[in-house]
């Protein structure tokens, strides 16, 4: 298959089920498998609220050669493991695109429930007896999402071998013989896939950069998140489950005991914030995650943690909103709260990683700053990339830093020991409970450089600027990218500011844009607080206008922005629950590339 | 029983407490409570029983809520967390977690406690966190001027029922023992010598051990919780009460009209940090 | 007394609903429970009680947190607040407190109630506000997917607790006899009878009432809480138990072995209202 | 005294002492009396930190014949009941300005312990034997104070009968006897201070406008507050006590009861908003009232409010922060949690009352918009403000409405009710419990128009839109200031714009600048959720450059204009626990006059 190598690859799968149906596992065997096979993958699955019952799945993977930054609003294939779910889902087949099913309901189903009444006709259909083979083979009809994925490799060629080796790591643990059974339901519907007749272009072609097979890793936002953790070397996590970073904590209970580290599920938010302060001020590297409900009961604690100046790390993963608002849906609604969302002038840092890699990196150096600047830290996810797939490539050496805090000098005379102490660089030298002769209290009373409680005005005006001030550097921190921009050089017709999940959109939507031919680029902007204003105000007056997209009604980090640098920004806001669409951006990118100035106008 | 029905000074425990040597634990400000307030008994005993329980200052760490109780690790040379009102518990707690070789003490009032950190106490019990918890209980919310507590009895008259209290108390001894405290006991500001006996016993216990104290507050109640009141109501625990006895000892702090003195329950369990040593360890094993 | 050990499905429930005329409590929609889920028999209870109450149903209103449980309200044909996870009692508390003629029945789940919500609970009950308080015990978190709960045994193995849970459970009826509760009971989603005389008399009881029901959660605990076990294990209390009787109850709820089905504890006190109505009386006169 | 009618009065007494001294009691009587004499006062207390001993009071009492909007920074004259606490004050009397002090310390003093040797020769020294003339008259010095402010209202030829009457009124309820020799200490003060040799300029001209007496009363902004749920009819109230807000639930648990009201001191801040919440949603008219970490705590419930569509009112009496910060100390740094400091797009309202009068206007119709929304309202009131003094006159006839709620039509189908249903201005009708055949559950996620649980695109958009749209009309919402322009009309040099208490000395200052021949006018925002957008960018146009004085670090406000009007402002920020200079906000209006479009400079 020579010509393979030369054929760009660029398919979208979506598997559609019950949470019965096995629909997630189906489509994290694929992702898994071609991840393995060396493409670049993103996937998302979206699963049904929180309420039990047999809700709706989809699992939907896109498979590349090249490097992309977001799923399709049409997916190339759709798989149905049950038609009363799938076929709402038919329409985002597009033209040419496959459409994969049972071909043998168990019995006889009413007028328009079978999917094949519902294809355009621009559909390739694929009727397959999923269920009858499961039943043939495994001898039950548990495996047929299994001989689904098999079938779905047979007819896009895909390389077999990946697959059994990722059914075999998946179900190593469980018994020998369910292993079988699975890899044999997997060639079998393989085999079926194989002697389908098909059309040439659902081939898929030469996975991108050869022998990279090894060090590409399938991995959620969560569990970036998680390896993020474990390798800056945390001691301690305290959290309260909710969706959508329940995750984070439930993987951690499982690698933290291995490497002595400590976790406890508290009995709510605010203890589940005091404990990892309380942890913090030990010494300790101690985190803590949830949503936007958790982060606002949170509060409080949080400004506990800003006077008192104790690290702590909080992971927020945002969803619908407000309130208990839409569990299982995305959003970036929770920008406002993570960044003013605190009693007086109570400052912290809060990053906004855009990407998995993005989890990964942030949640590390997440620990270092808040260390190193005795601080707490927010790093901001939501449900899509929580639980949105990526095939990435971690450093092969751990890039954190072990300890960052800044100690009292040995021989510095220790009697009169100053946590507070008014410094250069207004962080004050750090002593916890341990070290000899440095006893003191810390408090989220106003005091003065020993830590006593003082209301001086001078203090007071001395103290808030050192809480104010100290946290500046970060805007430099080494090893991170606070934020940067990316496509045209110098002036452009059209830029686009963005942050967190919904960068992947506004980069294609920004390579669109570009193919035709509009002057664009595009800035992500991870550091949401310090904010940092010079390069933002640099790239906004390169642009003849700005467009900020953004998953939330209220244009918060539109309305963050211009607060902060008197410029006027287009807002692009959507609430659907959704990622935002790659065209809705594209459409907006060219509208002001078409008539600038129609500021006025908005 | 010695029984103090006058307010004790400050001024007259000065010297006492220069010459007590007692005052390596102390900070070199005294506290600013108000004079004669019971607190001041506790600051007194607390020191008293480190120095006797030798204690290593930079191991130690006194924290608190929000509250004139709240303000003791000022008090304290020792470290020190004056957290957020109703919070000490769970600061405590990753304090524990972190570092588990740290004497840690908590001291709060009681409408730090059973007020705004009512979700905590049942927790920090449950868990047996190896910690020693002091309750201030003045039956009164002190430091924003006297309002009532949930320990304040019924018809109590304050600035937020000036038509009288119409809540029942809580009982917070019958609380602590449903919530599986490993240690309970009760104490009285107005007789320190043993108050300085129970603090003793309590950081000594290995696990969660609550110490109820009564203290009056001199400026804000003059009617219910005063010294004239309560030295004419406590008595000591019966010497037949068998601490080892878990209903025997919710019988007795059922007794809320005589307030008994002395340790209710006291039992050995695992801690918190042992379990946490078993999960380690199984995750190990693998 | 007739056993269950078997789950309820839906199924085989839906022509007895339908023919029971309890519908007129019944919302549209049937519950989107797990099939098997003890919480059906609750809801069947309830509307049960309610018919044979008969309860005016615009005169009533269901109040929850957030959970399996808390979603109680939406299959019911009453007025319903299903407000945030853990604040279900105060949010009660003001209704009563605003329309002291409207029944409030409160429903929760363990963690709604014992972990985030703990603060709460406590003053509901010395306050005797007069509401009905039902909560639904599987001991473990459903909604978001099976963590353990602060009724979960130890060595619980959950999604947070791999290596096997190391806390100690509460006990939440000896919790509910110490803060005051004026009436306290338990039932078992598996003995659907008992179950709805329990509930009929918690909300004829004047003040508050305390209602814990065990609940199976069959899909994610597999292992302890199940249908199997409880039924296995639960007990009617002694016929000779005597509910007016303080003491008594205090050591009935103790024993955690044995789970003992019947009303624990009942007294008549004040509600909160009528203290609020004294308070009224007193500033009126003076 | 016929020269005392055209007379202009304009004085500052300040009376320091400790705790126990009857400093701020002493001060009561001064401006109750000043009041009801007619004259216009303002007066602000000066407490020391929260936990008790013998801390410095201050009473501080602006007595003026023309209408004045806040404190002088100086003095005109010092009364000083202890010495050690006064003497760091008589920097604050101004030249020729009078001190007056007790010249029979009970013990000889330490050098440099009088205050007699510390005043400036420019100060008119006043020794008078308080502690003597007290024990004298009353066998006790325990009414020196009272004697103090005797010899006050003598040496200043103030009318005695006014303050017999305050004393009187001050006294019922206490012994005959006790108002007595209260009486006589007073007189006994009064006959020293008119038998003293003093200058002219030291008495007091004619009170503003004659006959007024009788409905000018001297009123805190708490109890203002007070006054406007009072006459509002509220039916419940739930709060959890915290300086400076402790205050307004003490007066309503008075007050209340007599009305057949129902107040609960709850166990925590969140039971409090709970219940709030609770009562709110039977269509009672609830309130709680809170200060900076009390609103922390509310943040999640303050968001199921904005999403259940209950109405809610929250009085938040700001004070030094973050975190416990300076409880007994003024800032206006809470402005970005009540605006911002919720989950989600959980918009409501907020109102910042600029003086003690608006606290009464805000707190009344406070309860009518959220009724009329259907939404959650807090007032941002400060420790300045609730704590300050000032002789209003409040509406003969109540002002507020009884019932906005807006119910379903009597016929209208109640089968399927909807209690969120689309309507044109986006207000649902309500139907609260009892109302016949109307059941419907409200919750916290996200609904369809029956409030039935959904997660649809569609639902979320349109739901999210009535949420924020239902409340712009609350910007015409009559009966109320919602933003105001004051000084020269058209375009000016210099605008002020300010919110909250400081807004007073801003006043001040714009009249100053006038004066100086600067053009400039000043507007205060009350309503700053929504913010009156439209309105703000046609002022901030009008003037050459605009300077927004507030008192917290990080310019909350000045960032929240400048993000909804694109418009760059100039920020004036202190946080010294003290209410603004008057001179501070004075100078760089001279600056701004001085040289305009320094603003690229700033
Ligand atoms: C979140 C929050 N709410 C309220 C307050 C105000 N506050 C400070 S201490 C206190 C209660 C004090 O009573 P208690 O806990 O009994 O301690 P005590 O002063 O009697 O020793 C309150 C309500 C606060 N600081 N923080
Ligand atoms: C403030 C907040 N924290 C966490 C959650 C997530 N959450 C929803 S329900 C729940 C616990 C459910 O357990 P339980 O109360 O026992 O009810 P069950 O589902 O078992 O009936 C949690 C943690 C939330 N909705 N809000
Ligand atoms: S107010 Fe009461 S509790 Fe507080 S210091 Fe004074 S006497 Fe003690
Ligand atoms: S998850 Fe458990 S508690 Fe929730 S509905 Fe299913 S069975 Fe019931
Ligand atoms: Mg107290
Ligand atoms: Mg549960």
């Amino acid at each position: 298959m020579a010509n393979k190598d030369n054929h760009k690859t660029d398919i979208q799968i979506a598997i559609c089920g019950s949470a019965g149906d096995g629909t997630i596992a189906a489509g994290d065997i694929l992702k898994q498998a071609m991840a393995k096979a060396g493409y670049n993958v993103i996937a998302f699955d979206v699963y049904p609220p929180e309420i039990r019952g047999f809700g709706k799945c989809i699992a939907r993977a896109r498979i590349t050669s090249e490097q992309v930054y977001s799923l399709k609003s049409e997916s190339d294939c759709l798989i149905s493991l049950d038609d009363s779910h799938a076929i709402p889902h038919v329409s985002e087949v597009c033209k040419f695109g496959s459409v994969i099913y049972d071909d043998t309901p168990i019995s006889s189903v009413a007028e328009g429930a079978h999917i094949s009444s519902h294809l355009a006709p621009a559909h390739l259909p694929y009727g397959v007896a999923f269920r009858e083979i499961s039943e043939r083979i495994t001898s039950s009809a548990r495996s047929r999402n299994i001989v689904a994925v098999g079938y779905l490799a047979g007819l896009y060629d895909m390389p077999a071998d990946v697959f059994h080796q990722v059914i075999a790591s998946k179900f190593s643990g469980k018994s020998k013989e369910l292993t079988q059974s699975v890899t044999a339901a997997f060639d079998a519907g393989f085999q079926a896939g194989v002697d389908t007749f098909r059309l040439h272009f659902d081939r898929i072609g030469a996975p991108r950069g050869r022998g990279r097979q090894t060090d590409l890793v399938m991995m959620s936002g969560n569990a970036a998140t998680v390896q993020g953790c474990l390798d800056a070397g945390i001691d301690a996590f305290f959290g309260y489950p909710i969706t959508p970073a329940t995750r984070i904590m439930e993987m951690l209970a499982s690698e933290m005991p291995k490497r002595g580290g400590r976790l406890l599920q508290t009995e709510d938010e605010i203890s589940a914030i005091a404990a990892t302060i309380g942890a913090g001020y030990t010494g300790a590297r101690a985190a803590t995650a949830t949503s936007g409900p958790g982060l606002a009961l949170m509060s409080e604690m949080m400004g506990l943690g800003a006077m008192a100046e104790v690290p702590a790390v909080a992971f927020v993963s945002q969803r619908g909103g407000p309130s208990t608002g839409m569990p299982t849906k995305t959003e970036q609604s929770d920008l406002n709260l993570a960044v003013f969302g605190v009693a007086g002038d109570g400052q912290r840092i809060v990053l906004a990683p855009t990407n998995v890699e993005g989890c990964y990196k942030c949640a590390g150096k997440a620990f270092e700053m808040a260390e190193k600047f005795q601080t707490p830290v927010i790093v901001l996810l939501d449900l899509y990339l929580s639980n949105r797939y990526e095939a990435v490539q971690l450093p092969a050496k751990n890039p954190f830093a072990a300890d960052c805090s800044k100690a009292p000098r040995r021989n510095a005379n220790q009697a009169g020991y100053s946590r507070y102490k008014l410094t250069g660089d207004n962080v004050s030298p750090r002593a916890v409970p341990g070290d000899p002769d440095r006893m003191h209290t810390v408090t989220g009373l106003e005091h003065d450089e020993r830590g006593r409680p003082s209301d001086q005005p001078q203090i007071h005006q001395a103290m808030s600027r050192k809480r104010h001030d100290k946290l500046l550097p970060a805007l430099k921190y080494p090893g991170i990218t606070i934020s940067k921009r990316f496509g045209d050089k110098g002036k452009v017709d059209v830029g686009i500011l963005g942050w967190g999940s919904t960068f992947g959109e506004i980069l294609e939507a920004m390579i669109e844009a570009r193919k035709e031919g509009i002057s664009c680029s595009a800035m992500k902007v991870v550091m949401l607080s310090p904010l940092p204003v010079g390069p933002i105000i640099e790239f906004i007056d390169d642009c003849g206008e700005v467009l900020v997209p953004e998953l939330n009604y209220e244009a918060q980090f539109a309305s963050l922005v211009t607060g902060a640098t008197d410029r006027p920004v287009h807002r692009l806001n959507r609430v659907a629950g959704t990622p935002m669409r790659v065209g809705d951006i594209l459409e907006q990118i060219r509208i002001l590339a078409g008539r600038g100035g129609l500021l006025a106008a908005e | 029983m010695m029984n103090v029905t006058e307010p004790v000074y400050l001024e007259d425990k000065l010297e006492e407490i220069e010459g007590s040597g007692k005052l390596a634990y102390r900070a070199e400000v005294l506290p600013t409570w108000c004079p004669g307030c019971g607190y001041f008994s506790i600051v007194e005993g607390v020191s008293k029983a480190m120095t006797e329980l030798g204690l290593d200052q930079r191991e130690t760490v006194c924290v608190s809520g929000i509250g004139c109780a709240s303000r003791f690790p000022f008090f304290m040379n020792t470290y020190g967390f004056h957290s957020l009102h109703g919070r000490a518990l769970p600061v405590a707690t990753g304090i524990k977690v972190a570092n588990d070789d740290l004497t840690v003490v908590v001291v709060g009032g009681d409408g730090d406690a059973f007020a705004i950190g009512g979700a905590h106490i049942p927790h920090a019990a449950r868990r047996n966190v190896d910690i020693t918890y002091i309750l201030f209980d003045n039956g009164v919310y002190g430091l924003t001027k006297g309002q009532t507590s949930p320990t304040s009895v019924v018809g109590f008259k304050t600035t937020t029922t000036p038509y009288l209290n119409v809540d029942q108390p809580l009982n917070p001894l019958t609380m602590l023992l449903s919530y599986g405290a490993s240690w309970v006991a009760q104490a009285y500001a107005g007789e320190p010598h043993h108050l300085t006996e129970m603090i003793k016993a309590a950081i000594d216990h290995r696990g969660f051990s609550y110490l109820h104290v009564l203290s009056p507050c001199v400026t804000f109640d003059k009617t219910s919780m005063t010294y004239q009141n309560l030295s004419m109501k406590v008595r000591p625990l019966p010497d037949e009460h068998d601490a080892s006895d878990f209903a025997a000892a919710m019988t007795a702090a059922q007794n809320i009209e005589v307030p008994q003195l002395g340790v209710y329950f006291s039992s050995e369990r695992p801690t918190l940090a042992d379990g946490m040593d078993d999960v380690v360890a199984r995750a190990k094993a693998g």
